[in-house]
């Protein structure tokens, strides 16, 4: 855990125009370099106005967003900068893909960032090869399936070489393949070394793929863990109506019932928990 | 979408893109600015066009009925299309008037009608323009403006002009036509005390021209992009 | 998302039958622009005031920033009656330009605060209505003073798709933001016309979608709709005669 | 399996204009009164043309609809007829709500089916108690939330009361909260003996709710079987590109780890293995 921070917000308090109560409620919490982060919490718990906030897109109220350790700066140069380390990929793609070629759609950021169409040309395919979107490069947008459409919106992002990546519920709408196919990108990112943050509401997928897990309920921070904490506290799932994972319920009655026991580490995944009952087997 | 996404939608747009409390709208006659005849006289000039645009209306709806929520939705694109901010070197909010993109789109039969709901809308959810200064709104924005901007770009198919520059010309021309009307509108109501009508118009002309000719270049540039995309969708 | 929209749904009047509220509207936007009487309209202010902010309880500090609003048109036309260029100085004032004069009378003098005191009680109405009345009830009234069906029908859906619209055109204009589309004039007029284009390809599907579930309720060429209902109430009638009455009285008797 | 047959279609082929390949190519399926039907495929397998087809808003090229025994009469009567017994609930309820007030939206199917305003102020007035949606019943559309949206969409179409209800991935952008709130609906028009048909993806929701299971994959239908025959049939799920339900995956753990007996009937929620545990112990 002594990995540098990349992101720390500081009291961030942040309140719409017509509504009473606000949106961002004292939100303090810090993001290393390179790691896996699950945002949780029910709609309209804060989550998307905080990854607005990450990007520059809103200004905070009160509190401070630190990037890098600096505060942010708010001219239109220091967001400039902010904004070509922190990308977001929203939730549907048909908002964010507007360009009428999977090529000039990519292209848009690069070139928002002032580089040259060589320098651009050469970013744009290398993104479009490392992430299989080569085979659908000539297809107009609007023709591609829900899946190829969240690739390519996921691209625009990482065309820009980003430091942290933000992804909105990245898998809603979409089939189990593409799903797959979207949480192997999400793999490959954090193998790189850029560090995710996502907004999920599939509690299987949080406990087993993130390092930590920030769970949000009516603009406030309500926990910032590891899954293995966070899934096995009852009455902070309660607070914040999560579903306890189905591989910890499971294992639960098994502890229960004696077949494992009661000491055993808390599985994060289906295949963990395989492992665990072929362990006792021998 | 949540409840917190349209929040942040609405606080988004109200800050950022949809210039709602300081319109410099210039080309909407406020509420209560026009005399009771000339309020009458705008709408009975209107009247013509309004009829013959709902019988086209009417016309479509009846050979397809499909086309009542095309309508609609067509109505919806120009009210929003016409709300946003566009970007501006000075940073004063100004938006389209969306004459000429609504005419190349919809034909300019279509857009009095829509073009009468949507000012209907435009005065009573953002306060631009009026009631009783509905039927002038209507001529310069609903008919004067989109006939122009048809007339011309239809002008330049036949005469094969290059197709961006019939676009831009048949939105700049357009919006041009609107400010002109509304301009002539002002000074036949208020004529001045020294030249009377025509100088009073041409004081009007004067007073607009710095924020609605550049508007008028911007409102031809972003026609044409958005028709031109539009082609290649 | 709209502010004006969302405050008349918050407003204590909204339960007011709109049909009162809009003959309130008319009556008085008439006997404004038709006496221009700047008792009158200084009657009309005030009253708006208390019934839109003290009863209605939209913020008085909002209030005022909205009747601001359309003070920019007002300046500049107003302006433009004002000043004139003459060879002979008007009675109101005159500025020597060479052998030019920019003059003005005093009685256009008087014209111009007459206007402006008239128009600002005229849009105080407008905002009286608009601040206390739901588009849907006023939809509503018009139909029920035969309004062509096909135009109430297209009123009906054109707002809910105008929110339907702002909702994508924000979203759309959030995820260009992020992505630097508007570091520069260049880029932002293209990231601009790239967002209209894309608008109006959503709206063309929204408008297949809708309506297919529009069939799929058994739509056949006529949007039927309930109303809730409210009730006219002979009293709120009565104040509304004697309030206009008042305001005839006023706006005749002098200035 | 003798309840009466509400839909049955036979050889039904649909292709959408512009495309080469039918949306539906000769699906035949029956569905009977009362029954909890969950369709499953990827995205693009034919589930939205076939429920679109139920409701007559698609005409099939070839085949026949059979509702209660008869074949639908694309008359404008027997369209009418057909739409007040099955009803569609659309996936995104912006393609669906039309008017500004809930209201106005809810009563605007009653009155298609030809009721007298009083009649249909009375139904919809329950309809909004039944589903609490009388909360918010003041607020316009376009300010509720993504779920309160959803609770209208629904009693738009319960407040016709239909005979066969289709829904088209009903908890598809939803928090867990809301989710929740859609499957307990779901499970009330099941009790009042609607027959329910819903296409999902959420292999473990489907695996536990329905009484058939639907796969359909280009078009076509592979198979109608109940959640046990289809869920452990591992050569159906991978040409669907479906997922195992993890209850069935951990029970073929334990299964193979000899801690449940191998003939032990299927479990088909998390709950169902909880009591297979228990007994296990005794």
């Amino acid at each position: 855990m002594d990995k540098e921070i990349v992101l720390e917000a500081k009291g961030l308090s942040c309140t719409y125009e017509m509504s009473d109560t606000p949106s961002l409620e004292n939100v303090s919490l810090t993001i290393r370099k390179g790691q896996k982060i699950a945002v949780m919490g029910a709609n309209g718990s804060g989550k998307s106005t905080f990854f607005l906030c990450c990007n520059g897109i809103l200004k905070p109220e009160k509190g401070v967003l630190f990037f890098h350790g600096q505060p942010v700066d708010y001219s239109k140069k220091g967001l400039q900068r902010l904004r070509s380390k922190v990308g977001i990929v929203f939730q549907n793609p048909d908002n964010q893909l507007l360009s009428a070629s999977v090529y000039q759609e990519i292209s848009f950021g690069v070139l928002n960032l002032g580089f040259s169409k060589e320098e651009a040309k050469e970013r744009v395919e290398q993104v479009m090869e490392e992430f299989s979107i080569t085979p659908f490069r000539n297809r107009p947008t609007h023709a591609l399936s829900g899946g190829e459409k969240k690739q390519v919106s996921i691209a625009d992002i990482l065309v820009m070489e980003p430091e942290v990546v933000l992804m909105d519920e990245p898998t809603a709408a979409l089939d189990p393949k593409h799903t797959k196919l979207v949480y192997q990108v999400i793999e490959e990112l954090s193998e790189n070394g850029i560090t995710v943050i996502v907004a999920t509401h599939d509690v299987d997928y949080a406990c087993q793929w993130a390092d930590e897990i920030i769970v949000m309920e009516k603009g406030r921070v309500l926990a910032q863990d590891v899954p293995q904490k966070i899934f096995t506290s009852r009455e902070l799932l309660k607070k914040a109506n999560l579903e306890i994972p189905m591989v910890i319920r499971v294992t639960q009655y098994l502890q229960e019932a004696d077949i494992l026991e009661k000491e055993s580490t808390v599985p994060r995944s289906i295949e963990d928990l395989e492992e665990l009952i072929k362990e006792r087997r021998r | 979408m949540t409840k917190t996404k349209n929040l942040i939608r609405a606080s988004i747009s109200i800050g950022m893109i949809f210039a709602i409390t300081l319109p410099v709208n210039a080309m909407h006659i406020m509420e209560g600015y026009l005399s009771v005849g000339f309020c009458i006289a705008w709408g009975a000039v209107c009247l013509p066009f309004l009829i013959a645009g709902f019988i086209s209306i009417q016309k479509t709806f009846k050979e397809n009925s499909k086309s009542i929520t095309l309508l609609a939705m067509a109505g919806a694109f120009i009210f929003v299309i016409s709300s946003l901010k566009i970007p501006s070197v000075t940073g004063s909010c100004s938006h389209m008037t969306g004459t000429g993109l609504g005419a190349i789109l919809f034909g300019p039969g279509a857009v009095s009608v829509l073009g009468l709901i949507v000012l209907v809308f435009q005065a009573v959810l953002l306060a631009h323009g009026g009631l009783t200064t509905l039927g002038a709104n209507t001529f310069s924005m609903a008919i004067a403006g989109p006939l122009v901007s048809y007339g011309i770009f239809k002008l330049c198919q036949r005469i094969k002009v290059n197709r961006r520059a019939a676009v831009f010309l048949a939105a700049f021309l357009g919006d041009l036509t609107t400010y002109c009307v509304t301009s002539i509108q002002l000074g036949l109501a208020y004529p001045a005390e020294v030249g009377g009508s025509v100088a009073s118009i041409i004081k009007f002309l004067g007073v607009f021209a710095p924020t609605q000719l550049p508007l008028a270049i911007m409102e031809g540039i972003i026609t044409v992009i958005i028709v031109i995309a539009l082609e290649t969708y | 998302m709209i502010a004006i929209d969302a405050l008349c749904y918050q407003s204590r009047l909204r339960n007011i039958h709109p049909g009162e509220k809009m003959l309130y509207t008319v009556v008085t936007l008439s006997i404004c622009i038709i006496s221009r009487s700047i008792l009158g309209a200084l009657f009309v202010l005030g009253s708006n005031y208390i019934l839109t902010v003290v009863i209605g309880r939209i913020g008085g500090a909002r209030y005022l920033k909205m009747m601001m609003a359309p003070v920019v048109f007002l300046l500049l036309s107003t302006a433009a009656l004002l000043v004139n260029v003459s060879r002979q100085p008007l009675d109101g004032y005159a500025i020597t330009l060479g052998s030019f004069y920019l003059t003005g009378s005093k009685e256009s003098l008087f014209l111009a605060v007459q206007l402006i005191v008239t128009s600002l009680a005229s849009v105080s109405c407008l905002y009286f209505l608009s601040l206390s009345t739901p588009m849907t009830d006023m939809i509503y009234i018009l139909e029920k003073i035969y309004c062509p069906r096909l135009l109430t029908e297209l009123m009906l859906l054109i707002y809910r798709f105008i929110f339907l619209l702002i909702e994508i055109a924000s979203a759309i204009y959030i995820s260009q933001n992020s992505r630097l589309g508007y570091r520069n004039l260049k880029r932002g007029i293209s990231s601009f016309g790239q967002m209209g284009s894309a608008l109006f390809i959503q709206s063309l599907k929204k408008s297949r979608h809708i309506y297919a579930a529009m069939e799929a309720r058994g739509y056949h060429g006529e949007i039927r709709v309930l109303y809730e209902e409210k009730s006219i109430r002979l009293k709120e009638v009565g104040a509304i005669i004697i309030y206009e009455s008042i305001l005839i009285l006023i706006a005749k008797g002098g200035i």
